[in-house]
């Protein structure tokens, strides 16, 4: 690991047997900790096609939950639902007890932050200019003070900048600060979309396949941050095909089929658990298909 | 586009190319052949005919295009250009080629103006050529200057511009940027006057300007390969608020220059009026990203408003009340109907909203042409719109000042210049702000700007109202100005203007929609020559400026990276696979 | 890609540019070859054939234009230019201004008062404008008459119809004059409206009226002056409607009025609406005349669909019986101008003929001085003469007291005077 | 009345159609290339001046009387000509801007039409005012009593009405059934794809416009021809229109481009007859409906409901 993804927050030192102790602590947390998202009987329905069928969890205070199952199983679609940007069909998505509203910017606004799929930077911004929008609602400006710079303007303009100086480093970015968006490397644009998403100051962060594309360095670099990420108090669920990674990472697995919540339980228990074996892991064609799969949908959403 | 296509396209950046890749070896000759054949073009006689007819036949002659030795006007241009180019090819400086390239197409677009028009004005090629046993070979001399300098240049391939990083003292850098803006501000004296004012006192007007502004361009092109420009500007980037302020100044100072003539403020008012409204506009377009094409409504409903309040006896309304009072009132009467011509905006997007907009358009114009409520006048307008006065002061009046005498039209220049630095500063610091980097991330992914909690139906709401404001602002102004506020002001080929002019300047860009304003108005002034060709010509000009600069003049600091010259590629890091794909996703957005 | 143009230039695209490069230098070519390879300049046609024989020894004076040479009224416009440019012409020929050249300076307006503003401005500011001829529109007018105005440069109108122009905001109840030096030679709608009701409501005797207009100043004032009189005279206004000034199709405003049957249409417009206009009436199964002002005088009218039987209101006696208005039409065609002279030429060049001869008057013997505008001025408030549109002389507002009209009908393929009807609207 | 209502209902029929064949260009060309291209109303009009140079300078006179001769001639002409624009448009005009940022070919776009416009304007003899169009129809009309009044309905109209709707269905065929439709709809879900599946996207985009153009050509002279006269603001005013249908049918949707063309026509000529203001804001009122559609079906009548992506 090169000084470039030096983090000051971290106090792990990213190894993989290290990890995997942790867990029973971390999980025995959650156990006594609050749930703080709850998902109950989600369902999603497109014309003829139920995407989701009456999908629950909850998701608990410095969790990290990891999502998986093949591809067209549905987890986009419930990241969907859990962000406002998709009303389900039925049932309920809560977060601390209330209600999640049915709009994504209240949701960002209620705590809950996500990184896309495809990445969905705004290219034409630079890296830290992205970080700053993502400030966006917690920031104090009126349009007025946009209008007239006063001191408060100014104070609030500067809260941000150092925030973002400081997530920038965060995620080992400073030096590509005055760099647009879409010049950065590819891990380095997913790296960014965290930052932005950190911004908004999460209790929940929801990441959409975080290392899709990379290789094993960065790979292992990204489940740094998302451990430190963690040690921050911020609970992360995360979709990912890659299941080595999510049986290192996670707290809790949740594995999806079809649209259904096929098993829940720790790493190992769903590692062992046959029927993962036969829906998902046991038939590896499937998975190379399921990643031709990824590879065009991705194609499909660059339109 | 692939990843596929952009790889051959970054590695031609570099210079080896084609054919021309044969003449390296050759450049320092060919620059200085090319030089000296440019002298001797300027100093070859360019016409094989005298004409001395018409109504003023000291103006109306051909002869500075025949006399021998007479350098003047363009040929002086043409003398000097070829001076540098040599100058240049001889001392060891930076980004030679880059530099003679500009001074080069300089020398073919001289060469070409005149000759072309030469040759029209006198009946044939023979003008230019050979006839009556005369021969006048200047312009096809210096045209073949002109190319073989540009070939000389390029073939040598082309460096990047220099990069200046010489830093002086605060009073030094101030004096360099007092002297850079007083340049700027003569030059453009000099390019609004050049050629006389047309008509039947300046028949080649036309012809004079054109060739005067192709050697401005190609000095310009030199002085930016050799860094001096961008030196400038990074300078002016250091002082800022001094910089605005001297341009400010500089902009105020127009009327004491040659171009301080009653049209020239006539022209330039009406140019700050579509600056100011274009300036909106690219609040709603540039930033935010949403296409907007009845825009010129807000700057009619501005207009409207002002002429209902300015005591005109036409007026059903009948109120008289103080101008800054009616400025205002205009805005926020402009700034509600941007509001509400935004409201679609929170459900309906992208295309179907210009539409929408479009519609807009075509009711307010109807609905006026129609004297809807009586507050239009409809087709009779609304005329007799007094000046607007202070101090008892009209401002259609002309202003002595000690033994100074400024023609009328200067006090609404000095308003105008006023309000237009009002609203630049406005858009400035709205960019600059929460609001302004929500209006671009709208602009650059409405989801993602969803997913980070900005409520965007809002927002894109505050960008139609801003921007009709500041429509509604320069509408107030414009109808005391014109001093009839009339339907036909605010036709389709309008907002087709104003879109025209922020795209032509540069989108999201302060000075750009100053500019582009400028550009569709000065050219056409000063090409009245032709009239009857006047709107075939601005809608070809709109063909080809979006073929070959699409960005505009002066793009976006972030547009300009992402649309950046040959050889300022991206930055240290290699560019693989998935990078190329998002690169593509962002163009196409 | 889009960042990189150039590369495109010089690259794989290279062969492909200098093709178009040489192609496109082939087509320029041949249009220039086509005047052959030598200097076969010509005299400019504004220069006047005939000046070398008068004395310009004093110099050049300018008669200005503002009028839309481009965009969709050039017609009109292009017609106006060529006019004057022909009365300048003949001048020149004539010596009618001693001492003096007469040149011509036609500006483009698009028909949009900005830009009119920004031509008067220029014209204004160039000391050796003598006067100007214009506008088309009535806004455009309103815009540059201060201007000039300003300057005390006379500016005579051919075409401006609004009332308010001379006699200010409330023609009717306070007329009060505008400014000095602004004069017209075309009648005001006060006039023109009213005398057409006359003749429609008491000689043709129509009892049902739909009136149409293109919603212009021209249109729209004459439609409403001629509904209030023909209301006066105590017939039906059945309709009153309005179409585009560039619309093709009526259909919908011909059910809308068959329903209430008409048995006329007035229509406030030109001929390009009013032709179509009556030709699709008789196909909707209302055969009825379509009667218009002076707008629609013309031979397209007919060729556009108008029917025997359309009636027109046109201003002066009969121009077949005026020598001076067949002159001017035998000049004009002389002239070989590229556009007919169109609905204003004759205004136009009367009233260019009115500047030349003002000027002549103002300056007899002694030489241009910035004080010779106003005399220029004075010299057309009292003109006195007869032109191809009638007689010339202004009232105490500037407008033409040439208030005779005529009204015309359509008999078989052209119009026709129809006899005894000369005569003038008396309030 | 009874027969003004259906006197209306026959004019709106009659100019929607043609509004309609206008709107299938816009409506093919956007979407396949999403842009709004508003020079197509221009090309519906240089196929009406084309067909007319034609008739005045080439035919006999023999067979310019005869309608059933000169028709099918002018037909062909106004389509060889609005085609010939078309295509040379999209190569030299639209092409070269198929990577640049959007709003360039919409600029562009509205440049040629100017430009296309002026030169008609300026180079085509007595183009400044409104030119008599040749009646090279089947003349007579068809008069149907209803109680109240009358209801006449021109044979042209009929022929009109139903040559448009036999094109739209043509195209319609042609496009789902066609290998060159299918290659025309593939580009248009993604052009990317569509390439790699051996389909040269170039020509697919040359093709739609050349339809378009052909259906605006055709339009064009009939036009003409219904109306008897034409102006070089034809192909703007009726563009608008055109877009506007095709905007509330649904963009991208044939079915749509007709239907929305017929309801503009129906509008116009019923807002004209019963709305308030009448005929001076009949425009108006197809804009106050539009927009009302687009704000309560944001996707017009028949486009796909737009799914966010995440």
């Amino acid at each position: 690991m090169s000084g470039r993804h030096a983090r000051p927050d971290m106090n792990g030192t990213g190894n993989e047997s290290d990890v995997t102790t942790a867990i029973p602590m971390v999980a025995g947390g959650s156990a006594s900790g609050s749930t703080i998202l709850q998902a109950s009987g989600v369902t999603m329905q497109f014309g003829g096609l139920r995407a989701l069928n009456d999908v629950s969890f909850g998701l608990s205070e410095g969790e990290i939950i990891g999502l998986i199952g093949p591809n067209g199983a549905g987890k986009t679609t419930l990241f969907n639902c859990l962000t406002g940007l998709y009303a389900p069909t039925s049932g309920a998505v809560s977060l601390r007890g209330n209600p999640m509203p049915q709009d994504p910017a209240r949701v960002t606004e209620q705590g809950v932050a996500r990184t896309f799929q495809n990445i969905r930077l705004f290219p034409s911004m630079t890296a830290a200019e992205n970080v700053m929008v993502g400030r966006h609602v917690r920031m104090k400006q009126s349009p007025l003070s946009s209008l007239l710079h006063g001191p408060s303007f100014r104070r609030s303009e500067a809260e941000a900048a150092e925030r973002t100086e400081k997530l920038l480093a965060f995620v080992g970015l400073s030096q590509f600060a005055g760099e647009l968006a879409r010049n950065l490397p590819y891990g380095d644009q997913r790296r960014l979309e965290i930052a932005r998403a950190l911004a908004t100051d999460p209790a929940v962060l929801l990441l959409d396949e975080p290392t899709a594309g990379m290789n094993a360095q960065e790979t292992e670099a990204t489940r740094q941050l998302i451990f430190a990420i963690r040690d921050l108090g911020i609970s992360v669920v995360v979709i990912e095909h890659d299941t080595k990674f999510i049986f290192t990472l996670c707290d809790r697995v949740l594995v999806l089929v079809q649209g259904e919540l096929l098993v829940e339980g720790s790493p190992d228990e769903v590692r062992g658990d046959p029927r993962v074996v036969e829906a998902y892991l046991g038939a590896p064609p499937d998975e190379v298909d399921a990643q031709i799969h990824a590879a065009e949908d991705e194609g499909e959403n660059h339109r | 586009m692939t990843t596929i296509e952009k790889a051959p396209s970054q590695a031609l950046a570099e210079p080896p190319r084609g054919r021309l890749a044969a003449l390296a070896p050759y450049t320092s000759v060919l620059r200085i052949v090319g030089g000296v054949l440019t002298l001797v073009g300027a100093f070859l006689p360019w016409a094989t005919f005298v004409l001395n007819d018409g109504p003023y036949p000291e103006g109306a002659t051909l002869e500075f295009f025949s006399e021998p030795f007479g350098v003047s006007g363009f040929r002086l241009h043409l003398v000097l250009l070829g001076l540098a180019s040599i100058v240049v090819a001889l001392v060891p400086v930076a980004a030679k080629g880059r530099i003679v390239r500009g001074f080069g197409w300089g020398v073919i677009a001289i060469s070409i103006v005149n000759g072309l028009y030469i040759t029209v004005e006198g009946g044939g090629f023979g003008a230019i050529t050979a006839s009556d046993g005369t021969a006048a070979f200047g312009a096809f001399v210096a045209l073949v200057g002109g190319v073989v300098l540009v070939v000389g240049a390029t073939a040598g391939g082309i460096d990047p511009p220099t990069h200046w990083d010489l830093k002086l003292g605060r009073v030094v850098e101030w004096l360099i940027l007092l002297v850079a803006y007083a340049i700027v501000l003569l030059l453009v004296a000099a390019v609004l006057t050049s050629g006389g004012q047309g008509g039947a006192a300046n028949p080649f007007s036309g012809a004079v300007f054109l060739s005067f502004l192709g050697a401005v361009g190609g000095a310009i092109a030199g002085l930016h390969a050799s860094g001096l420009l961008g030196w400038i500007a990074r300078m002016s980037e250091r002082h800022r608020i001094y910089s605005v302020i001297v341009l400010l100044l500089a902009a105020l100072a127009l009327p004491l220059t040659s171009a301080g003539t009653e049209y020239w403020m006539t022209v330039a008012a009406n140019i700050g009026v579509y600056a100011a409204t274009a300036i909106g506009l690219n609040i709603v377009v540039g930033l935010a990203g949403l296409l907007d094409l009845g825009y010129v409504a807000f700057l009619g409903i501005g207009a409207f408003v002002a002429a209902n309040l300015s005591g005109a006896a036409a007026s059903v309304v009948g109120i008289e009340l103080p101008f800054p009072l009616v400025l205002v009132i205009a805005a926020v009467v402009a700034g509600c109907f941007g509001a509400v011509v935004g409201s679609p905006t929170l459900r309906v997007r992208g295309d179907y909203l210009a539409i929408v907009t479009l519609a807009f358009g075509e009711i307010f114009v109807r609905s006026a042409q129609n004297n809807i409520g009586g507050l239009t006048g409809g087709s009779n307008s609304i005329p007799n719109i007094p000046p607007v006065e202070l101090f008892g002061k009209g401002f259609n009046e002309s202003v002595t000042i000690g033994a100074l005498n400024l023609p009328s039209g200067v006090l609404y220049y000095v308003l105008i210049v006023l309000i237009v630095a009002a609203v630049m500063w406005v858009f400035g610091n709205l960019k600059n702000s929460r609001l302004g980097r929500a209006w671009i991330a709208i602009r650059e992914d409405e989801d993602a700007a969803r997913a980070m909690g900005i409520r965007t139906g809002p927002i894109k709401i505050l960008a139609f109202l801003i921007g009709a404001m500041l429509a509604g602002f320069a509408g107030a102004f414009f109808a005391h100005k014109l001093g009839t506020a009339s339907y036909e002001s605010f036709r389709f080929l309008e907002s087709v203007t104003l879109l025209a002019a922020v795209i032509l300047g540069g989108m999201g860009t302060i000075p750009g929609a100053v500019l582009g304003a400028s550009v569709l108005f000065v050219l056409p002034e000063k090409l009245r020559e032709f009239a009857d060709y006047r709107l075939l010509l601005f809608g070809l000009a709109l063909v080809l400026i979006m073929r070959f600069r699409p960005q505009g003049l002066v793009p976006d600091a972030h547009r300009r990276a992402e649309l950046a010259p040959e050889s300022e590629a991206p930055p240290d890091h290699p560019d693989d696979g998935p990078a190329g794909g998002t690169t593509v996703k962002a163009a196409a957005t | 890609m889009i960042g990189h143009p150039r590369e495109t230039r010089y690259g794989k695209d290279y062969s492909m540019t200098r093709r178009r490069t040489i192609v496109t230098a082939a087509i320029l070519a041949g249009a220039l070859g086509l005047t052959a390879c030598g200097t076969n300049r010509e005299e400019a046609p504004g220069s006047g054939g005939g000046a070398a024989s008068c004395d310009t020894s004093k110099g050049t004076l300018t008669i200005g234009m503002v009028a839309p040479l481009s965009g969709g009224l050039s017609e009109l416009g292009l017609g106006m230019r060529n006019s004057a440019d022909l009365a300048v012409d003949q001048a020149n020929a004539k010596c009618t201004v001693p001492g003096y050249k007469l040149v011509f300076q036609a500006e483009d307006d698009q028909a949009n008062p900005q830009i009119a503003g920004q031509a008067a401005t220029k014209l204004a500011s160039d000391a050796n404008v003598i006067g100007v001829v214009g506008t088309l529109n009535t806004s455009t007018s309103q815009v540059v008459q201060p201007t000039f105005a300003a300057k005390k440069i006379v500016q005579i109108s051919p075409a401006n119809t609004g009332p308010g122009l001379t006699l200010g905001a409330d023609p009717i109840n306070a007329p009060k004059r505008v400014v000095d030096s602004y004069f017209r030679v075309a009648t005001t709608d006060l006039i023109q409206g009213p005398f057409a009701a006359n003749y429609l409501v008491q000689k043709a005797g129509k009892k049902n009226i739909a009136v149409i207009d293109d919603g212009k100043s021209y249109g729209a004032g004459l439609a409403a002056e001629f509904a209030k009189q023909a209301t006066k005279l105590g017939a039906t206004v059945v309709a009153q409607e309005k179409v585009g000034e560039k619309d093709t199709d009526f259909a919908g405003v011909i059910t809308k009025i068959r329903g209430l049957n008409p048995d006329a249409v007035y229509y406030g417009g030109e001929y390009p609406v009013a032709g179509p206009l009556s030709k699709q009436l008789k196909e909707n199964g209302l055969d009825i005349p379509v009667m218009g002002g002076d707008g629609i005088v013309d031979a397209k009218f007919v060729s556009l669909g108008g029917k025997p039987g359309d009636l027109a209101t046109n201003v002066g006696a009969p121009a077949e019986k005026l020598p001076s208005a067949t002159q001017f039409i035998a000049d004009y065609k002389a002239g070989n101008y590229a556009e007919g002279y169109s609905a204003y030429g004759a205004f136009t060049y009367d009233a260019t003929n009115v500047i030349i001869q003002a000027t002549a008057k103002a300056l007899g013997s002694g030489a241009y001085s910035d004080a010779t505008r106003a005399e220029i001025v004075k010299a057309v408030q009292a003109t006195n003469t007869q032109g191809a549109g009638g007689p010339i002389a202004f009232d105490q507002y500037g407008d033409t007291t040439n208030k005779v009209l005529t009204v015309y009908e359509v008999k078989t393929d052209k119009f026709e005077p129809v006899e005894g009807t000369t005569g003038s609207f008396e309030g | 009345m009874l027969s003004t209502l259906l006197s209306q209902i026959v004019n709106g029929l009659v100019l929607g159609s043609l509004i309609g064949l206008i709107a299938l260009g816009y409506t093919m060309v956007y979407g396949i290339i999403q842009l709004i291209n508003f020079a197509h109303g221009e090309v519906f009009m240089v196929g009406a001046y084309g067909a007319l140079a034609m008739f005045t300078y080439l035919l006999p006179t023999f067979i310019q009387q005869q309608w059933y001769f000169a028709l099918p001639l002018l037909l062909i002409a106004g389509a060889v000509v609005s085609v010939g624009v078309a295509v040379a448009m999209e190569r030299f005009a639209y092409r070269p801007l198929r990577n640049a940022p959007k709003l360039a070919p919409l600029i562009t776009s509205l440049g040629v039409s100017i430009a296309l416009q002026e030169v008609i304007r300026v180079f085509y003899p007595g183009a400044t005012a409104a030119i008599p169009f040749p009646n090279i129809f089947i003349p007579g009309t068809w008069t149907i009593s209803v109680g109240d009044g009358v209801v006449p309905i021109k044979y042209s109209g009929i022929l009109l009405v139903v040559v448009a709707l036999v094109l739209a269905y043509a195209l319609n065929m042609f496009v789902e059934r066609s290998r060159m439709g299918r290659a025309m709809r593939a580009t248009s879900q993604d052009r990317d794809v569509a390439r790699l599946m051996g389909i040269n996207p170039d020509r697919v985009i040359v093709l739609t416009f050349a339809l378009g153009a052909l259906l605006a050509g055709i339009g064009g002279v009939l036009y003409g021809g219904f109306y008897t006269n034409i102006n070089i603001d034809i192909g703007f005013q009726n563009g608008i229109f055109a877009f506007t249908a095709a905007v509330l049918g649904g963009i991208g949707n044939i079915r749509g481009a007709v239907v929305g063309g017929l309801a503009i026509g129906l509008i116009k000529s019923l807002a004209g007859q019963y709305m308030p203001g009448g005929s001076a804001y009949d425009y108006v009122w197809i804009f106050v409906v539009l927009i009302v559609v687009l704000v309560f079906r944001p996707q017009g009548f028949f486009g796909e409901t737009e799914r966010v992506r995440a």
